[in-house]
This record gives structure tokens, C-alpha cells and sequence, in this order.
């Protein structure tokens, strides 16, 4: 494997360079039907799971069809989509806000063959390709994070345990068969890169165990004011230890105030918190986004925790079916999870939902606390 | 056959969702068999050892990512995140692994030929794995090494007139709902807005100049599509002033059983008839809406906007004509001190090219988060530090009863020296003529 | 005025000393138709503003007429209160929790004569001594507390702010024309003996400078470490001053980030905060109690500064009942104010009322005030 | 005539309220006709002098009352609130002007033999003025000399068979709604439990040893009449755990217009005809109640017992037979980090004599926060501090849905050491042999 220069000179960087030019512009790779009736569009239709069409003033219509991808992918997996889009789409594709990836045409015939030949497609260890779904009351792609593919702070692994989510619920991505759009998300610790904190479902990644500091190594590595400074509830201060009888500058932790929030470790590589048995996973519900009928809500701790049991956390699997059918039996039409939680009680919840309630689902974070306790006598029995 | 065992990851090969792994070893054998003869630029086997490596995460439960790493191209602060494997003698072709952001299309429509170009480019130089898209929006290049940055960069430059994303203390790469391209609902172009801004900023999004990272989400309705209230530090989401276009023939066609509410998007699933009373009436969450039976009738002034009508009788229900959109502050993830979601600041703004009512906000909001602001302080933080009452000053914002979900319940006024009558210095030997000890 | 004494020997205090003997029995001063009926009642009946009725199991009524009092009155009008308890009620009589007197007799007929009695008694200077009404969906008594007539901290007077609020209005006290019951309380300063932090509506006394030092006499009277400790805002640093060319040790106060809570005065003499112009009103709103239909509610700062204004503080008077009309007009039967409030929207609230709003009334209070901004798109123009 | 003139204070006694300056006038006056010759223990000007500070300040705007001063009685260390006027030459019969706060009797009935006497105690001993009641619910006298204090408590305790109530960091004196004595929707006797605690703790109500003052309140349903829930460091509030009792032809009652609806109490103003469905079905805050025209059908498990439907048909519906209360502590004003009202730590406990369950309550928060309160902390403030886990944990009570309105948004669990595996002691080197750095 020989190096092989596209036209960079190290000795010369400024040499020819090009900055801030910006991202393509978008319009570039508008479908002609969407370039045509941008602005213009009347109104929409989901046919079946999976499938749109939106109407112009024009009269003009486009077929959607959406598919279900797994959002780490290889150029193979992405180069097989452009054949899709070529063969169907006049080479246009998009892909949405939630990793799901969208074919357009201008009529139902070819949406139909479409999704005919999108469903049809295989790993050939037999797990779809191209699951077409993801649209309506439903329940979508899981927006998800690094994990143990590529970040240095993950309580879990983003990728398997939302395959195995979505093999749990793999059916419902293809039906509209809730009473409003469910949308899952995960996030593999507490940075929430998945933005999780508004999600109807959140897997969350969690670690419970303070750093381990690395004394020996720690001054080298890290700035120890920035280490001090980088914990939220001041559980750090410097300090000197002995390692094999030279003293070294590092820093004390009381482990007791710890949160466990890896704020250090991002500030200082030589406070890892990672671990076995402290690592796994919080489930939150309940949060959501848009502003329809009731405003943007967060999600709430509703499982303290469960552990990593890679690879395919049946735990994990088996209480998110709970959440999802005690809601989709419980709730009415066009009421969001968390908005159905809060109709029957948070106690109610729980109860149809199966989950133990346990003190560590009560915040004791800071003065807002209070706030989520209850202080009326409108609860249920 | 494959370079590692992996038994653990195996078994996410089952199931009907696509599987990652099957997908990674698909590529692990293409590269292995080299059918195009591409002289790869990094490991061949690099696709094994990313399996390899992760499958030790699978056995013993923990990352294999050693902490950050500071890598990137000349001038720019960001756009790669340096990444290498604590494991390097077992698994060198994930030795080292850094991850490129390239800078999406706005609303990330693609024409094929456009990325083929992207992913031969990251065939040849990089792991050939990618994210679809992350979480901000980029386009994410999992994996490379650090002689390939320069090169990778040059040839988005040069032949693909892209750039790349954001990372650091910077404005992260913006992003949009993909608005009027193919939603009815859209109240600005979004799309058009976020490249605009990304274009304006590109100094701020390649040179971290600011006390922490710094999000523009573009959402054109209250749907909320690209979930910018909830992840982005200013966030822009369409709305409109005057009334909601009703088109009563419509109506009675959904009423009659002839247009599927909500689009179908219950079409699973027997929910009964459609009833209006029940579904859209009841369900307004200002009661500003009635029905009588032949026609609609909505109280424009005293409706939200929340879209729930729009949403469920889209034939019928078209937004206003006055459109435009409000500003939201201050959203970000929970480290610290709590998850934020975006606070209104601007109630309605107009969205117009050259966007400058946008963009004037943007600039008030980073002088002074730029001075005020701590290392590490997310723009919400220095509101909550400072005080929502800051925020307007510096913006230079007049206090409106749309900026509170309710008034404050505590009377802790700060008054200010200057709005209290008779200033604040007095002699305590007057006030004791008054007043004996 | 010789000294006479009850029987208290200041040279043996222990001697013949009676103590913890607790208030008397309640159930000593129990009509007997209360003694009787206790626990047996089975529903009850206003029969008019300021006439209750309530019928027991056996059969039993009890009629109560209600009268608004002043809570600041002398043993004369006790008495004068005893005289018509004589009259009528066999010598019983109560309070309520809202400083009201109640009657209790056993027929409608001497309810009714009992009430022309109590509405004819008048003050010399034409005000009455014990107006009927207070019940119901009406305004009932004010809750109040010391104010210049007692207390070494307010921000306002008490009584007098009570009056006139009462006298404007009065037509409400004996009327049921409110959608829900409105109820006001009254507190001098942010001590809030009135607790009136979840009423309809509140009258708070609020100073608005920072306290003066008595830099000569504060180490004598004070003890610094204490007034330090006092400040929510940490404010106040120990600090020494010159003073008639002598050193002295007292405190520094940070003016700007004082909230005039007063808390360091009511720790230290020498911080007095009462100013003419400082001091004056805040008007809060939408609070409640009751758990009826909605929970418990704080009451919020809807008007942040209303002037002093002795004797008859028009502006307050006038803002009141701004406040109460609109919300009689606009409410729903049944509708507390605080619930009217968060149905309308708190920007209609404010149109409603003719109020201002100001960035006074934005929450900037720690953690918490977060919860109080907007964070969503459903709002009204 | 009046010792001072008071324009300020006299245009106080136009309009209809009872004046309180009218009654102090009548007051001063009778004072010193002085039919009945009394021989007045304080000056008896007392009154004069009174209106005469109180004019000053309606003059200057400010109180005329000096800071504080430690009174009180022999072994106590409340009840007595010392008080001295900042212009004792100008006005010398308020020199002195302390406040005695008397032990109201629970439910503050009274009959006018023991009134009288009460009243006739302060006419002789002090200003004659008092508050019926004060805001923690004791009578209050205002307004005596230190060397009257000792004389007015033999008198009260020998001849009244009454004692002080508390101030200083004490249990307060308890108040109570008027509960069972008259009232058909109490679920406890709220008066005899707060007899039953007053005398249970008067050592706790005399001798301050608590962080600061304490005060328990008791309603006997939802309604909250005493104000408990905001008003009360440990509130009772009677409640039911089976079903409503439902008279349905009452119900129709009600419906048919021959019983008004809420007993009358919107009866000035016209609503129209009652409508069932509109103003109770509907208005239900769980939904759990439906009507079919002829009958009222209450879904009792999911009732919140928030009294609506109860309070709007009174002669219809009543209260459940399994009573008991639930209890909430730590409401408090809002110094210093603001507002409290009382958090639920007790979703259901039985209240029958002697009251032990509610006791072994009390006496556990007590232990804890008589340990762990800092000077001057609420027990609100220390359940803040410490979190309400420790509230369970002192109090052992298990944690239960109903303790929270919502659980927690942040994921910020405490997790013991004892509860996660293999503890917190982890060797690096064992980690380095993992993970090198
Ligand atoms: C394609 C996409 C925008 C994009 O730029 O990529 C999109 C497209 C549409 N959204 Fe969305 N939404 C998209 C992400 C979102 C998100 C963001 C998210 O989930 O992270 C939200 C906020 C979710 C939340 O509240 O947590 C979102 C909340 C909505 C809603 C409100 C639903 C609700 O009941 O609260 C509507 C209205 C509706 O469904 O009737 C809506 C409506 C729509 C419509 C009907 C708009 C239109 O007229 O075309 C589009 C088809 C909806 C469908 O799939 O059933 N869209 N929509 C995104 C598809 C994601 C996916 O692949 O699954
Ligand atoms: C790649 C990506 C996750 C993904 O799989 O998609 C990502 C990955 C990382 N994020 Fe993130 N963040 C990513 C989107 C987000 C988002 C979501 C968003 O932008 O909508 C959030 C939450 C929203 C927000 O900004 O608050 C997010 C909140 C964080 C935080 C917490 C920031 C905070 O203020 O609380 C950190 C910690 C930090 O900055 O040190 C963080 C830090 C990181 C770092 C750089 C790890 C670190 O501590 O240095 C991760 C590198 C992982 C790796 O090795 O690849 N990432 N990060 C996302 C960026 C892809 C892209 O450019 O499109
Ligand atoms: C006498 C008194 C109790 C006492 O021990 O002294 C009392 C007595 C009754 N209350 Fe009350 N309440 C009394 C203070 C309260 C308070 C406390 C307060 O205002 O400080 C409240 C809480 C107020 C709040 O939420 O802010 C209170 C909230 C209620 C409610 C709930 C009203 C609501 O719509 O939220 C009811 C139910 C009703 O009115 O139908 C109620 C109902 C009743 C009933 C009907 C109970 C009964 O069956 O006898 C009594 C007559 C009500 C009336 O006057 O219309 N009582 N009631 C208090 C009279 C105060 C006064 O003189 O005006
Ligand atoms: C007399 C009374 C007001 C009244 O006019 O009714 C009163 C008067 C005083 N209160 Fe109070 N409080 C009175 C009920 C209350 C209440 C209401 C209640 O008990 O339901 C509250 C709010 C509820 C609470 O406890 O939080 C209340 C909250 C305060 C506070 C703030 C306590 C806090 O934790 O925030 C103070 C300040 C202090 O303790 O230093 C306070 C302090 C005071 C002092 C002792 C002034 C001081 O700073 O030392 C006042 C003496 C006035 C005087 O000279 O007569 N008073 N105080 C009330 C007692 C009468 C009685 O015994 O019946
Ligand atoms: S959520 Fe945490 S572990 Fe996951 S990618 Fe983001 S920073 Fe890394
Ligand atoms: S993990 Fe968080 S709470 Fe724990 S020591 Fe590190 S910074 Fe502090
Ligand atoms: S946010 Fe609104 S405008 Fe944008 S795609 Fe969603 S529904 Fe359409
Ligand atoms: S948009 Fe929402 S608030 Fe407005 S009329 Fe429709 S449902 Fe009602
Ligand atoms: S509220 Fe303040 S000023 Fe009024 S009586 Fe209580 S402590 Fe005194
Ligand atoms: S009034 Fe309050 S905030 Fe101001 S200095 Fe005194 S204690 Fe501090
Ligand atoms: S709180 Fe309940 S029991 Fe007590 S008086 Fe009020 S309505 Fe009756
Ligand atoms: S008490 Fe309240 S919650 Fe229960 S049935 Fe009646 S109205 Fe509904």
C-alpha cells in the first residue's frame, strides 16, 4: 500500500488550498419534481407504511418510499443504495433526519415496484436490507451514537443494542398501529450526543462507578485544575499520593458525591470510569419534540438501570416491548407517550407498564428537584 | 474467512432490522478481495479489526478507545475527531481511527453521482464505514489515519467542492428539516436558511473561537422534524401571524369518510370512524376551534399554532400567509447542570434573504457569550448564569409575556439602582432622626 | 395604675408554676347541635351569600351566618361579638381560618333575624361591624398580618391595605358572582406570614434597597458572622470602616446583588431596609390550595412594584380589581383564577387585566427560573 | 378627643369593611371613660399612642417598630413576641408593646363565658387590642409591658386553664379546619388530632431544640380549609381509599334542577341549568366519571378523591367509608431559597387514637432533622439539601409512584457503593492490562 498524494504538500500547506467553502448546495440534487413544486406543495398522503405522496398546487405528485437503515454503514451498503435510486430514481435519494433513507418517483406503479424490490433485499445472513416503514404512527429508526464502535466514554454499545431493539420491534416499523408517532432514541452515556433527553423512549448509557484515577500517570496526561474544575459536584481536589515511594501530584475524588457523569474523564484521560458490572443502561420515557396538541416534554428516568448484557440485552428488549404495548393498548388516538403517562398518573404508568418504581426514579438533582415531587393530593390508589 | 472470531457479534446478524455486522463483514470480504484493485490508502483488513476490536467490547463490557487525540487539518478546529485503539498490536487496522465530519446538504438530498464520488473517496482513503448521517448532521467517516486528512480534505475541496462539518468550540454543523422541498407545512425555507447561515459562519465553524460548541437547527413548522428545540442552541422553527386557511369542503370530506385523517398515518389500525367533535375539536388545546355540523370555524387569535389540526386534516387546513418564524435559545445536552430545551427569545422574526433580522440575533447572542461566557459554558448556561433578563438586554429585546410559560413565583425582584426612586445611598443618621436604635 | 399582681412570685418563680397545660378542649365549646351531629353531617346548603346550612343524619340542621371582621379588633367589639352570641346563639361562636365569625343557630328563621341584627351593627363613622357574606363562589376575607402596627420588618401596612381592598370590594363579599371561589391574602413583607404564596390573588410588601449599614453600632448589636451567613446571595463580607476616626468592625454589602429579601436585618438591627420610595407592593396571582380539579398552585408576580400609597392606596385598589374583573367576566364556572390564567395563556392573562408586563416578572431565581421561560412554539399573538 | 390627630388614618374609616381604625378609636375613647374602673396594668393611652406611631408611618412610610427583643415567661422559650416602639417619648404607651400569642382552642369554637374572660385578661393587662386569630391560628394579643408577661401566663394557666402558643424555633401551635364538627367531607377528626399532638408535644412547643420553627396543620379533606398544604412543615390531609358513595337518585336530583349545584355557591349570578356532563363528567380531572342519563358511574380506581364531584353534588355524592389522610411536610414561605408547599411523604396512614402511626411520622423527621438541620433550616430546606431519598430512608417508608409527580429527567442517580457489583475499589493496573493508555 503506497501513499498516494491527492495533490497536498506538507512542506507547502497554503499551496493551492481551499477553505470554507461550505457544503454543497442543496439544490443541486433536488429531484426535478421537487426543484418544480418547492413552496408549492398542497398537501400529503401516506398510503401504506412507508410510502408518501405529496401533492403540488401543480397538480405534480411524489411517491416516497422510505427504508430503515442501520445508520453505521459501509460505502458497499451505500454504493447498493445509489443502484436503488438509479435504477428507480433518476440517481436522487435523501436521507432523513432519523437515519432512515428516502427514494422518490412520480407515480404509485413504480413506488409499488419499488418497494417491492427494497423489501426484497437481504444481508445474507438474512436481515433486511432496505425494510420500507418508518412513517406515521409508528415507530421509526432509533437516532442513536458511537458506542463501542468508536468513542472512548460509551457505558454501552449504540449500534447492538439498537439492532436489538428494532429487531423487538420490527414489525411495528413497518405499521401504523400506535396512537401517535413513537420515537426512540439512544445514547451510549451521558454527553446524550443521540440528544435522547425528548424522546418518547430513550436508552441511555450509564456508568455507576467513580473514575479510577491513574496517579502514576495523571500530572503527565491531564491538567489538574481542569480536572477539578471539569466536576459538577465538586467531588475533586488535588491531592498527592505516593506511587512506588516518589510522590506524585494527582487528585482525591469522594467517591460518595459522585454522579458518575464522566465530566473528568472528558477533562482528563487518566480518570476512567468504564466497568463491567457499573456499565449499562437507564431507560427514560416520555419525552417528545413536537409542539402538537401539548408542548415539548423531557424524558423521565422510568428504569434506574439494566445491565450490558451484549450481545443482544434481552433485559433491554424485553422491557421497552413492555413500555411499547402498554402504551399502544392503553393510550388513545393521537396521544404521545408521555402525554398518556401523564393522563393516567405516573403511577399508572408503571403499573400497566410492569416496571418497578424505585427511589433512584425520585430526582435529587439540584434545587429543581422539588419541583417533580408531589405536592397535591390528586394521586391514585 | 474472517480475520477474528466473532461469536458474540455474530448473533446481531439475526433478526429482521438491517444488521451493521453483516454489513461490516460484507465489506471486510470486499476489501479483502479487492475486486476494483483500489491501492487503499489505510489497513486492508482495517473493516476485520473494527469487528475484532469491538467483539473484546462485547466479551468484557468496556470501550477500546483510548481518550480523544488531537488531530486535524491546517487552519481548521475541528471537523475530525482523533480516536485511536488501546489494543494497537491486536488490532492495528483500527491503530489509529479518526472520524471525518464532512458538511451535508442541506435537508441531505443526493444525487448518485455525487456520492459515489464521496464514498470512493472514503473507500480509497479511509475504512470505507460511515455514518448515514450523525447525530448534528454530517456526513460521518468513520476511521482513518492521520497522513489521510490533508488528502481527504484536498480532494473534497478540489473535486468535490465540499467541506467539512464542525467539532471543538465551534458552530457545529447546522442543519434542517427539509422544509419546503417537500412539505406543505413549511413556513420558511429552511433548507435555503441553513445554507445560508452555514456560508455566512464559516469562519465560526472552522476556528473554535467560542467558549463552547454552538448549534443551528432549522425546523419550518411546530412539527419539530429536525428536533431543534430540543438540540440546538439556537433554534429557528417556522410559524405564521394570520389565520389558518380552511377549506370547508374539505373538512366535510373528511368528515364524510373521504380523506383518511391525518394523512393514514393510523392506517394500521381500526380507530372507528373519523370524528371531528373527538379528534381535532376536543383535542385543541386553546378550545378555539368548533364545529356545527357543516363548517369550522376557528378563533385565529386565540390559536396556537400547535399544528394538531393541520396535521390531522391536511387537505383541508393550510397554514397562514404571514409567515415567518421564532427563536428559541439555549438547548444542549445534560452535563452539567441538566438537559435544556431552546427558550423563546424571538416571537416571530420574518426568514427573508439576506436573513439579516436572523442574523442579527445570532451576532448579539455570540458577543456577548463571547465575553461573558466560561470555558465550556453552553450559550444556555450563561442565560441560566446570568439571567433570562441578560439575554434581552444584550439582544436588545423587550420583555413580552410570550418569553414565560408562566411569571415568575418567587418575588425575588433584582431591582436596579436606577429604577428605584431616591437611589440607594442614605445617610443612616437621617434615618435615625427617624427611626431611634 | 398600681401594680397588681395575679399571683406570680418573681422571687420563686417555680412556685405554684403551671405549665404545658395546652389550650383548652375544643369540644367544651361545641353548640349543642355540633356536639350532637359530630361526624354525622350529611350535606350542606348556602342558602344565601354568608348563610350555610348543614343537616345531619339525625336530621339536625345547624344554620351559620358568617361575618366579615376585622382580624386587628379590640376586646370591645369581642365583646360586642359575645353580646350577639348571647343573644342568639346560646353564647357559642367561632372563627374561621380566614378571620371570619361564625353563628350557628338551629333555624332558618333566627338565622335570618340574627343577620339583620349583624348587618345593622355599624362603627360610629358609618363602616360595618359585621357585614354577612364570605362564602362561596364569592370574595371572602382578606388573610393579612402585622404591618406598621406590629412588626419591625414590612414593607407596608397590613390593615390599611386590607381596607381598602375590602371597601372596593365589598359588594363581592356578600355576593356569589365569582366564577370559583377568589381568594386574597395579605403579607407585609417577604416573610410571608400571610403565606400568601398560593392564593388567588396576593398583596406583598417588597423593599426594593439594599439595607443601610449602622456601621457604629453594628459590631455592638450584631453578631457579624451571623448577618454574614443571613444572605441568600452572599452579598455581605465582614469588612471595617472608620468611623469618627475610630477602626470599627462591620459588614460590606454588595448592593447589586441584593434581592432586599431583609433576611440580614432579621438577623441584625443595624440593616434596616424601610424606605419610603424603596418600599411598596407586588401583586402576585393564580395561586390555590385546594386540590379541587387542579393541583395546589403557587401564586405568580404579576405586577412587580405598586408604590406605597397611605391611607388609601388607589393604585392598589384599582390593579385588584382590574385583576377581578376580568377574571369574573372571562372564567369558567368553576374556574379558579390560576386556572383561568393557564388556560387563557399568561399573555392573555395580562391583556385581560390591563397589566403590564415587564422583565421584572421574568423568574431569574437559581436553578428553577429555567422552568418558568418558554420552551415551546404554543403561545398566542 | 383624641390624643393625636390622624387625618391619614381617619379617611380609613369611610367605607363599608369593618374599620379597624373606627374600633381602635372606640377603643381608645372607652379606655379612658373607663366605665367599668379598671385599673389598667399599661398605660392607658395605649390605644391613643397606637394611632398616633401608626400615623406616623402612614406618614413616613415606614414602621415604627424596633427590631425584636427577648421576652417572654419563666421556662418557656415562645409565645411572647417583645416589641418596642422607635419613638417611645412621642409615644409612651406604646414603649413597650409585646405580643402574647394564646393557645387557641382546636377548630377555634368558643363560648363566650371563657371569651369574655380572655378579653377581660387583656383590657386589664394589656392594650385590649388583639388579632382573631393571627396566621398560625393562636389568638393574639397585641401589644403589653415586660413586667405583665408573667402575670397574664398565672392568670391564663391558673384561672383560664389555657396556655401560650409557640414562636421561636419550636413547634408552632397546630391549627385544624373545622373538620367532623360540621362539616360532612372531613375523613378524620382534625380537631381532637390537633388537640391530640398539641398536648402530646407542648415540651417541643415551649422550649425551642428544633433548627427553627415547625408547625403541623390539619385539614380533613382535599379541600384544604386550614391550608395545610402551604402552610404547614407537616400537613395532614384526610382522605379515602375505597369507593365513593353514590346516591343516584340525588344525582338526578341535581340534574332535574331541584337541589342547586355546589350547594348554592354561584347563586348570585345566573349560569344556566345545571349540566351534569359539562360541570362534573367533563370537568373530572382523571376522566373517570361518566353519565348516561340516568346514572353516574364513577370509576373509582382511577378517581384522584379531588372532591370536585363531591363539592359540586354534595346531597348526591360522599366520601368513601375507608378514611384516613395522606401526610405532606415541608411547606414553607420563601425565604430563603423560595416557596414550599408540602411534599407527599405518606400516601395513606390510619388516624385513630392515640395517633401512633402519625406520631412515629413525626418523631422520626424530628430525630433527623434535629441532627442534620442547620441553624435556621426548614425541614423543607433540609429535604432539599439532603434529597428526599433521606426522607424515606429516616422515615422507612418505601419508595412509591405517588411520592413524585413525574420521575426525575436527569439521569443523575446517586448509586450506593453497596449496590453496584463488585464494588468501587478497582485496581488500575488491572484495568491498564484492558486498556493501555
Ligand atoms: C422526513 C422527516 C423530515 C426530514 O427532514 O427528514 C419528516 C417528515 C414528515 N413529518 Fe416529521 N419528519 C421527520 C422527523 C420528525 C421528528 C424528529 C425526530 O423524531 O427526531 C419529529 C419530532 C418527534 C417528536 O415529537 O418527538 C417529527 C414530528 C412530526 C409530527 C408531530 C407528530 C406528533 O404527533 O407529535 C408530524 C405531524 C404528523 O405526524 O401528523 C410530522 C409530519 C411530517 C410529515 C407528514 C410532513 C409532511 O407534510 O411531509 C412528513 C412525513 C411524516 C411521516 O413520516 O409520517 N412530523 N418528525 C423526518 C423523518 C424521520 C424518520 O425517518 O422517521
Ligand atoms: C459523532 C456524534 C455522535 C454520533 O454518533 O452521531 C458525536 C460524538 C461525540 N460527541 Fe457529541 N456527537 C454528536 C452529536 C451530539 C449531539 C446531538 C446534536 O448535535 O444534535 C449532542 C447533544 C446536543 C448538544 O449539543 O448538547 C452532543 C453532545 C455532546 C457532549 C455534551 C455537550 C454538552 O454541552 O452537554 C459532548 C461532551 C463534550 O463536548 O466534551 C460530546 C462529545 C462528543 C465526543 C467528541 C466525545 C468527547 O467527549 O470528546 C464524541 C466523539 C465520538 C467519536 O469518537 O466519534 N457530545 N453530541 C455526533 C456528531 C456527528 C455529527 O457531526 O453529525
Ligand atoms: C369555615 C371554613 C373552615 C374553617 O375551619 O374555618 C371553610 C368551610 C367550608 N369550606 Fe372551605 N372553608 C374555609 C377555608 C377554606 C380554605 C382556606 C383559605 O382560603 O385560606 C380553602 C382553600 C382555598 C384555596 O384553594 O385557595 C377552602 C377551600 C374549599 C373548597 C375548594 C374550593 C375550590 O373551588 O377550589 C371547598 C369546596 C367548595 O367550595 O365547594 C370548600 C368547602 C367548604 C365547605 C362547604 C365545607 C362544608 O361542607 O361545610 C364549608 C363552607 C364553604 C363556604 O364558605 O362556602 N372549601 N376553604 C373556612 C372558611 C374561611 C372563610 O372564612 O372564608
Ligand atoms: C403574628 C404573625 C403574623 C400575623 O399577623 O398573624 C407572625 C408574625 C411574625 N412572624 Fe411570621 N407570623 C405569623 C405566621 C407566619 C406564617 C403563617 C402560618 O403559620 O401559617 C408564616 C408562613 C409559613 C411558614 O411558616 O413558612 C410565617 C413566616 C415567618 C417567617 C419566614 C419563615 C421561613 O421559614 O421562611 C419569619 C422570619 C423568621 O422566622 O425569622 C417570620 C417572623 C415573624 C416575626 C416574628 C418577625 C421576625 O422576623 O422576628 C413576626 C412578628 C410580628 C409581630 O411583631 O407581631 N414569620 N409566619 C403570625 C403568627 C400568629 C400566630 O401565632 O397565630
Ligand atoms: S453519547 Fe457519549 S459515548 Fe456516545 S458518542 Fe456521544 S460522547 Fe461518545
Ligand atoms: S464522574 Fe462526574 S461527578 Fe464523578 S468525579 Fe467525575 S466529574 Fe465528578
Ligand atoms: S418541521 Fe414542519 S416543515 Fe419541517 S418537515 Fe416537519 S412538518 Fe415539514
Ligand atoms: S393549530 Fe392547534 S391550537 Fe390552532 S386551531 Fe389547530 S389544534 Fe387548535
Ligand atoms: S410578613 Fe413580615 S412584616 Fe409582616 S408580620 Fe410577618 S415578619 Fe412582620
Ligand atoms: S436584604 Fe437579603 S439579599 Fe439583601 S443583603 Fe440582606 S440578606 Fe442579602
Ligand atoms: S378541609 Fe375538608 S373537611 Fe375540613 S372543613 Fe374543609 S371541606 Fe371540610
Ligand atoms: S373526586 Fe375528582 S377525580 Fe374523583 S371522580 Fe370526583 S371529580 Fe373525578
Amino acid at each position: 500500500m503506497a501513499f498516494i498524494s491527492a495533490g497536498y504538500n506538507p512542506a507547502k500547506p497554503m499551496e493551492g488550498r481551499i477553505t470554507d467553502i461550505g457544503p454543497r448546495k442543496y439544490d443541486e440534487f433536488y429531484p426535478p419534481v421537487i426543484a418544480k413544486n418547492k413552496g408549492k406543495w398542497l398537501y400529503h398522503e401516506i398510503i401504506e407504511p412507508g410510502m408518501l405522496m405529496h401533492k403540488a398546487e401543480s397538480g405534480d405528485e411524489v411517491y416516497t418510499v422510505r427504508v430503515g437503515a442501520a445508520r453505521l454503514c459501509s460505502v458497499g451498503y451505500v454504493r447498493e443504495i445509489c443502484d436503488v435510486a438509479e435504477k428507480f430514481c433518476g440517481g436522487y435519494v435523501r436521507w432523513t433526519t432519523r437515519n432512515n433513507v428516502e427514494f422518490m418517483v412520480e407515480d404509485l406503479e413504480t413506488a409499488k415496484a419499488l418497494k417491492a424490490d427494497l423489501n426484497s433485499r437481504k444481508f445474507p445472513a438474512g436481515s433486511h436490507k432496505f425494510p420500507v416503514g418508518g412513517t406515521g404512527a409508528g415507530i421509526t429508526n432509533i437516532v442513536h451514537t458511537q458506542g463501542w464502535v468508536h468513542c472512548h466514554t460509551p457505558a454501552t454499545d449504540a449500534s447492538g443494542t439498537v439492532k436489538v431493539v428494532m429487531d423487538e420491534l420490527f414489525e411495528e416499523f413497518g405499521a401504523h398501529n400506535m396512537p401517535a408517532p413513537l420515537r426512540i432514541a439512544m445514547a451510549c452515556c451521558l454527553n446524550m450526543c443521540g440528544a435522547v433527553h425528548c424522546s418518547d423512549i430513550a436508552i441511555l448509557g450509564y456508568h455507576r462507578k467513580p473514575p479510577i484515577i491513574d496517579h502514576e500517570y495523571l500530572d503527565n496526561l491531564c491538567e489538574i485544575p481542569l480536572a477539578v474544575a471539569a466536576c459538577p459536584m465538586g467531588a475533586i481536589r488535588p491531592s498527592k499520593t505516593e506511587i512506588n515511594g516518589k510522590t506524585v501530584n494527582s487528585v482525591a475524588i469522594k467517591n460518595e458525591r459522585c454522579m458518575f457523569c464522566g465530566n473528568c474523564y472528558t477533562m482528563c484521560p487518566s480518570l476512567p470510569l468504564s466497568d463491567r458490572d457499573g456499565d449499562g443502561l437507564v431507560i427514560m420515557a416520555g419525552g417528545k419534540i413536537s409542539n402538537r396538541i401539548s408542548n415539548p416534554k423531557f424524558s423521565k428516568v422510568v428504569v434506574a438501570f439494566i445491565p450490558n448484557e451484549p450481545p443482544r440485552w434481552p433485559t433491554l428488549a424485553k422491557v421497552i416491548r413492555q413500555i411499547v404495548e402498554a402504551y399502544r393498548t392503553d393510550a388513545r388516538k393521537y396521544e404521545r407517550l408521555g402525554v398518556w403517562a401523564e393522563r393516567i398518573g405516573w403511577e399508572r404508568f408503571f403499573e400497566k407498564c410492569g416496571l418497578e418504581f424505585s427511589e433512584h426514579l425520585i430526582d435529587d438533582f439540584r434545587d429543581p428537584a422539588y419541583y417533580t415531587w408531589r405536592q397535591t393530593t390528586n394521586f391514585k390508589w | 474467512m474472517a480475520k477474528h472470531a466473532t461469536p458474540l457479534l455474530d448473533q446481531l446478524e439475526t433478526g429482521p432490522w438491517p444488521s451493521f455486522v453483516s454489513d461490516i463483514k460484507q465489506e471486510a470480504e470486499r476489501r479483502k478481495a479487492n475486486p476494483d484493485n483500489i491501492e487503499y490508502q489505510i489497513p486492508v483488513d482495517v473493516c476485520d479489526d473494527l469487528l475484532g476490536i469491538l467483539e473484546m467490547s462485547y466479551e468484557d463490557g468496556e470501550t477500546h478507545w483510548k481518550h480523544g487525540g488531537i488531530v486535524g487539518v491546517f487552519g481548521y478546529g475541528g471537523g475530525v475527531i482523533g480516536r485511536y485503539a488501546d489494543q494497537p498490536e491486536r488490532f492495528p487496522g483500527v491503530a489509529h481511527f479518526h472520524t471525518v465530519r464532512v458538511n451535508q446538504p442541506s435537508g441531505k438530498y443526493y444525487k448518485t453521482d455525487y456520492l459515489r464520488k464521496l464514498m470512493d473517496l472514503w473507500d480509497f482513503r479511509g475504512s470505507g464505514l460511515t455514518n448515514m448521517h450523525g447525530s448534528t448532521g454530517d456526513l460521518v467517516w468513520l476511521g482513518t489515519t492521520t497522513p489521510q486528512l490533508e488528502e481527504i480534505f484536498w480532494t473534497l475541496t478540489h473535486e468535490l467542492n465540499t467541506d467539512l462539518g464542525g467539532s471543538g468550540s465551534n458552530l457545529r454543523t447546522p442543519a434542517a428539516c427539509l422544509g419546503q422541498s417537500r412539505c406543505e407545512f413549511a413556513c420558511y425555507d429552511t433548507q435555503d436558511l441553513s445554507y445560508h447561515m452555514t456560508n455566512e459562519y464559516q469562519d465560526e465553524l472552522h476556528r473554535p473561537a467560542f467558549p463552547y460548541k454552538f448549534k443551528f437547527k432549522f425546523d419550518g413548522c411546530p412539527n419539530g422534524c429536525v428536533a431543534s428545540i430540543a438540540r440546538s442552541d439556537f433554534s429557528v422553527i417556522g410559524t405564521w401571524k394570520d389565520d389558518i386557511k380552511v377549506d370547508q369542503e374539505a373538512v366535510k370530506a373528511y368528515v364524510a369518510g373521504e380523506f383518511r385523517p391525518n394523512a393514514g398515518a393510523h392506517s394500521t389500525r381500526d380507530w372507528g370512524k373519523f370524528d371531528i367533535q373527538k379528534e381535532v375539536v376536543d383535542l385543541c388545546p386553546t378550545g378555539c376551534m368548533s364545529w356545527d355540523g357543516s363548517k369550522l370555524t376557528i378563533d385565529n387569535k386565540e390559536c396556537y399554532r400547535c399544528m394538531h389540526c393541520i396535521n390531522t386534516m391536511p387537505r383541508a387546513l393550510h397554514i397562514g400567509d404571514e409567515r415567518g418564524a421564532s427563536i428559541f435559545v439555549g438547548a444542549k445536552a445534560p452535563i452539567l447542570d441538566g438537559a435544556q430545551m431552546g427558550s423563546l427569545l424571538v416571537p416571530f422574526v420574518p426568514v427573508e434573504e439576506p436573513y439579516d433580522e436572523v442574523k442579527e440575533v445570532v451576532e448579539n447572542l455570540w458577543d456577548w457569550w463571547m465575553e461573558e461566557g466560561k470555558n465550556r459554558e453552553r450559550i444556555g448556561e450563561t442565560i441560566k448564569r446570568q439571567g433570562f433578563q441578560k439575554l434581552l438586554e444584550v439582544t436588545g429585546i423587550k420583555a413580552d409575556p410570550r418569553h414565560v410559560q408562566e411569571p415568575r413565583s418567587n418575588p425575588y425582584i433584582f431591582w436596579k439602582e436606577e429604577d428605584v426612586e431616591g437611589g440607594w445611598d442614605r445617610d443612616i443618621n437621617e434615618f435615625r432622626k427617624r427611626h431611634q436604635r
